[in-house]
């Protein structure tokens, strides 16, 4: 269990790696949210998947469950918010 | 009863503030009239208490040191509550007339004055040194907002540049005293005395970073940059609580930590010298610019900076005269200093303007307002039979017995350029008219006795002083130990 | 303490973070880095056995101070026109004065690696005595019992300061509205009806937990003001001219309660904020959630910069 | 004492940094920046104090950082009214 658990962290690692490569290397705006906003919340869901079977226990499973729901609204909607604002500024600036 | 004085002292003050936040200043300004009952009662009777029994103390929450926090009067500590006490008093009388116009800004200035008062008293009563920084940030920030009662767009400049440089100097103290702490794991000031003997290079270093916190925070030069500004562009009776006790509680801190754990890292020769070098750069300095201000009230505030370098010659003197001198002086130039600028700012109101070049001739009208500047004046200039000269004297005789003859030399310089600062006033005020110019004298509103009693008092105060030297030496009394 | 990786990564990125965020010179950057430093640092607290300072960093020193710089930052103009001035100092003066900054930094290094810790001190006996306080969490005790003059104290410069933002007379929220992309999309409201509820519940939470986990009034004070801020954004709240006696009552019940909870009792204990024993618990719980409240009160006040709040739709 | 604690160099770094960048940089709100990390810089030699103790951290600090965190902020959010309030002035200032 545990060695599934670590596992899973490595993946979500992986995740969150490429996420930065993707935000550091794409060219503009949109790529780069898209790059960090899915990337980041698949790797935290896999962070607190594997954290989750560590402990071996429900409640902190549901705790980490939790964390992970809150964390993807947050960027759900921020991701929204910096392209909307983007979108309505124009691209002129970069 | 005796052991409550030094809480009441801090929280009835305070109390008022807040009373005033929640009501308002009421008809009549009824509730800031029993604000200011509510801060002196306290602050006298403590005064007298420990003029009667010596020290009172307080173990707060009933925890004693080093785990709890103490509250400690001494001599020196109800000095400055009774020098708050007197100013205080005197300044918020003149503050019903000066904001009765003004129902905002009065609103504010009874919230944050009172709030201001009950941090002075926490400041002077503190026995600990963490504490010391708390209560060092609340008088700041009281202070700070006060500047802004003025409105201008320069009253904000002058704000926004004290409040970072206050900010970072609290910050070295406090790295200061994350040292202290470090090398004896207490922060009670006494303790800290006992325990720091012989710390080394560590003790050394913390103690120069909460000195320089300090002096930054006293607008010692070369840390003076943001006084003359908010002091000179304040309401007067901001100026007036700013100059003669808000800048004084820094300086105050020093010389409590210099009785107390200080004591070994800046009696050495270098510090000493060093201080006192910056004391003597401040009062040529502050005392020069003074003598160039076109604006009374610039002069007003300049004249503090250069009167602040006077209460760091104490460190090479290190001697019973010097002590007294230096704390003398502290209190007969917060005296004074209120005067001047209660004084500038009733002349400020009556003329509309504080040009010293357009003054001229206005000294007859003005008789009562310029005589107040003067008798101020002369306490300023350390001219007998003043409380300035007291201070004077036994500075002089500490820097001779000293052997440090050339402090002497520069105590008397000071005095002479005071002197120049302030007879230009006085002699721009009183130069007889020209014949030709008649018209160009402004009518001049007239003051009520509001604004004019305070402004007297405190001036007959400051040359009093000159014969209250036994009494309140008396109260302040012996050295700290360290001095034998 | 060994050196790890970790410790070194973490104490290298601080250092780095904290050089980016003082020299770009385009202001929001330095902004968002800053905001980047006290996250860090938050990871810092916990890492160094402070979860206490952990949560206070990343609610108040990162969270709250961050909106309040990204609106400031709104305020000052127009989103291009944040580049800063380079320094006036000549060349010399800013090698000086990066010199005598190394020096500083050299000798409080070598200081704190030699000062030996305060072992048989005031920590020790705070440590020791932790039974006799009426709460067991120890840094909850230092605040609310061995030192609360401090803690009390600390309230009235939260007040200081909202008084004195009025006083400056600019207020945040009117320069944040206007026409903005971010508010004008359904997502928000939306967020706002979700976060804001469970934000009020977390931030009573952690009062609650102050007294037997890390937590405590602050943290929890800084969380509702953060519920405060999100409806404020969300136009849930808005700013009024005028502060009603409510609202200002509120402002100043933590330093009500505390100051005469502490005078009211002073005649019969003897000294200020000591409290007898069978009350000790309850009045500590008492004081603690009216702390609470007036620090989010004071702190979502400080963010509006308007004296008053007033419900919109 | 144990041998080289990095979050102790940290914090002496950041303190160098605060100061440095409060003494070059010209902009208000950079200079509240500073000033903070300078604090910040404090904050954390006083945990890396608190560690020293052999039986688990001492909470005195703590306590200390703690009431200097909520300092530190109300102070710093004070400055920036003042800061907007300049800007404000200015703006107006230039019409």
């Amino acid at each position: 269990m545990s060695l599934l658990g670590a596992l899973i962290i490595v993946c979500g690692l992986f995740f969150y790696l490429a996420g930065t490569v993707g935000m550091l290397r794409f060219p503009d705006v949109y790529s780069r949210l898209h790059a960090v906003t899915k990337a980041d919340n698949v790797g935290l869901g896999l962070l607190c998947l594997g954290c989750g079977l560590l402990f071996q226990s429900w409640s902190k499973a549901a705790l980490l469950l939790v964390i992970w729901l809150l964390a993807v609204t947050a960027a759900t909607v921020g991701c929204h918010l910096i392209a909307r604002n983007r979108l309505q500024q124009g691209d002129d600036a970069e | 009863m005796t052991e409550m004085l030094p809480v009441l002292a801090v929280f009835l003050p305070m109390l008022g503030g807040v009373l005033v936040f929640l009501l308002g200043c009421g008809p009549r300004n009824a509730w800031s009239v029993l604000t200011v009952m509510l801060s002196l009662t306290p602050s006298l009777l403590l005064v007298q208490q420990v003029a009667a029994v010596g020290t009172v103390e307080h173990h707060l929450g009933g925890w004693a040191p080093p785990l709890g926090i103490r509250l400690m009067a001494d001599g020196l500590s109800a000095l400055m509550i009774l020098l708050t006490a007197v100013v205080g008093g005197l300044v918020s009388m003149h503050a019903l007339g000066h904001f009765a116009e003004r129902a905002n800004a009065a609103r504010n200035f009874w919230v944050l004055w009172p709030l201001l008062w009950g941090s002075l008293n926490a400041l002077f009563l503190s026995a600990d040194l963490f504490n010391a920084y708390v209560t060092l940030e609340l008088v700041t920030l009281a202070a700070i907002p006060l500047v802004l009662l003025a409105g201008s767009a320069q009253a904000v400049n002058a704000a926004l540049r004290y409040l970072i440089l206050a900010l970072f100097g609290s910050m070295l103290y406090l790295a200061g005293v994350a040292l202290v702490y470090g090398l004896i794991g207490t922060l009670d000031m006494q303790l800290a005395a006992e325990r720091l003997s012989g710390a080394g290079w560590v003790l050394d270093l913390a103690a120069a970073l909460m000195v320089t916190g300090l002096l930054v925070k006293a607008a010692i030069v070369p840390f003076h940059l943001w006084l003359p500004d908010a002091h000179g562009g304040a309401p007067a009776p901001v100026s007036a609580l700013l100059s003669a006790l808000v800048v004084k509680a820094a300086v105050y801190l020093l010389l409590r930590l210099w009785s107390g754990p200080l004591f070994e890292p800046l009696s050495q020769p270098a510090a000493a010298w060093l201080l006192a070098g910056l004391g003597v750069a401040a009062i040529l300095y502050g005392s020069v610019q003074a003598l160039r201000q076109r604006r009374l009230k610039l002069v007003v505030a300049y004249s503090t900076v250069a009167q602040l370098g006077y209460m760091l010659l104490l460190f090479p003197m290190a001697g019973l005269l010097a002590w007294q001198g230096v704390i003398y002086h502290g209190v007969a130039h917060g005296v004074a200093k209120a005067a001047l600028f209660l004084a500038a700012g009733n002349i400020l109101y009556q003329l509309g303007h504080d040009r010293i070049v357009d003054m001229r001739g206005s000294g007859s009208v003005l008789a009562i307002s310029f005589g107040c500047f003067a008798l101020a004046g002369v306490s300023i200039m350390g001219l007998p039979p003043s409380g300035g000269f007291l201070a004077k004297w036994l500075l002089l005789q500490g820097s001779l017995q000293a052997g440090a003859w050339w402090l002497a030399l520069v105590i008397l310089a000071g005095g002479l350029l005071a002197a120049g600062y302030v007879f230009r006033v006085l002699r721009a005020a009183f130069q007889v008219p020209d014949p030709d110019a008649e018209e160009k004298l402004p009518e001049v509103r007239h003051i009520g006795a509001m604004m004019r009693w305070p402004m007297l008092l405190l001036a007959l105060t400051a040359i009093g002083l000159g014969f209250a030297g036994e009494p309140l030496l008396t109260l302040l009394g012996d050295v700290p130990g360290r001095l034998g | 303490m060994t050196l790890s990786l970790f410790d070194g990564l973490t104490a290298l990125l601080l250092v780095i973070l904290a050089w980016r965020c003082l020299v770009v010179p385009d202001l929001f950057r330095g902004i968002v880095l800053f905001v980047v430093f006290g996250l860090l640092l938050a990871l810092t607290w916990a890492r160094l056995d402070a979860p206490d300072l952990a949560l206070a960093e990343a609610a108040i020193g990162a969270g709250i101070l961050g909106v309040l710089l990204l609106g400031t930052w709104r305020a000052l103009g127009s989103p291009r026109s944040g580049e800063t001035p380079a320094s006036s100092l000549s060349r010399w003066l800013q090698i000086a004065s990066g010199l005598g900054s190394a020096l500083l930094a050299g000798l409080v290094a070598w200081a704190l690696h030699l000062v030996p810790g305060s072992e048989g001190g005031a920590g020790t006996l705070a440590v020791e005595e932790l039974p006799l306080p009426a709460t067991g969490q120890p840094v909850t005790a230092v605040l609310l019992d061995f030192r609360s003059y401090d803690t009390l104290l600390e309230t009235a410069v939260l007040l200081m300061a909202v008084v004195g933002s009025w006083l400056a007379r600019s207020s945040l929220l009117d320069a944040i509205a206007g026409n903005d992309a971010t508010t004008d999309t359904p997502v928000v409201p939306a967020l706002v009806r979700l976060f804001a509820p469970v934000l009020l519940v977390v931030g009573a939470y952690l009062v609650w937990a102050g007294a037997h986990s890390p937590g405590g009034a602050f943290q929890g004070g800084a969380v509702l003001a953060a519920a405060g801020v999100l409806m404020a954004l969300g136009r849930v709240l808005g700013t009024a001219p005028n502060v009603g006696w409510l609202l200002r009552l509120l402002m100043v019940l933590g330093l009500l309660v505390f100051i005469s909870a502490g005078l009211l009792l002073m005649p019969t204990e003897g000294s200020f904020m000591a409290y007898p024993e069978r009350w000790a618990g309850l009045i500590m719980h008492l004081v603690e959630y009216a702390l609470a409240l007036s620090i989010a009160l004071s702190l979502l006040l400080l963010f509006t910069g308007a004296p008053g709040l007033r419900r919109l739709g | 004492m144990a041998g080289l604690d990095v979050y102790a160099l940290a914090a002496a770094v950041l303190m160098g940094l605060g100061f440095h960048g409060l003494v070059t940089q010209p902009h208000p709100l950079k200079r509240l920046l500073a000033v903070n990390v300078f604090g910040n810089g404090v904050f954390l030699a006083l945990i890396v104090l608190a560690r020293r103790l052999p039986d688990g951290p001492d909470p005195i600090p703590h306590a200390m950082v703690l009431t200097g965190i909520v300092i530190a902020v109300s102070a710093t959010a004070f400055g920036l009214a003042l800061v907007r309030r300049q800007a404000q002035d200015r703006e107006r200032g230039d019409d």
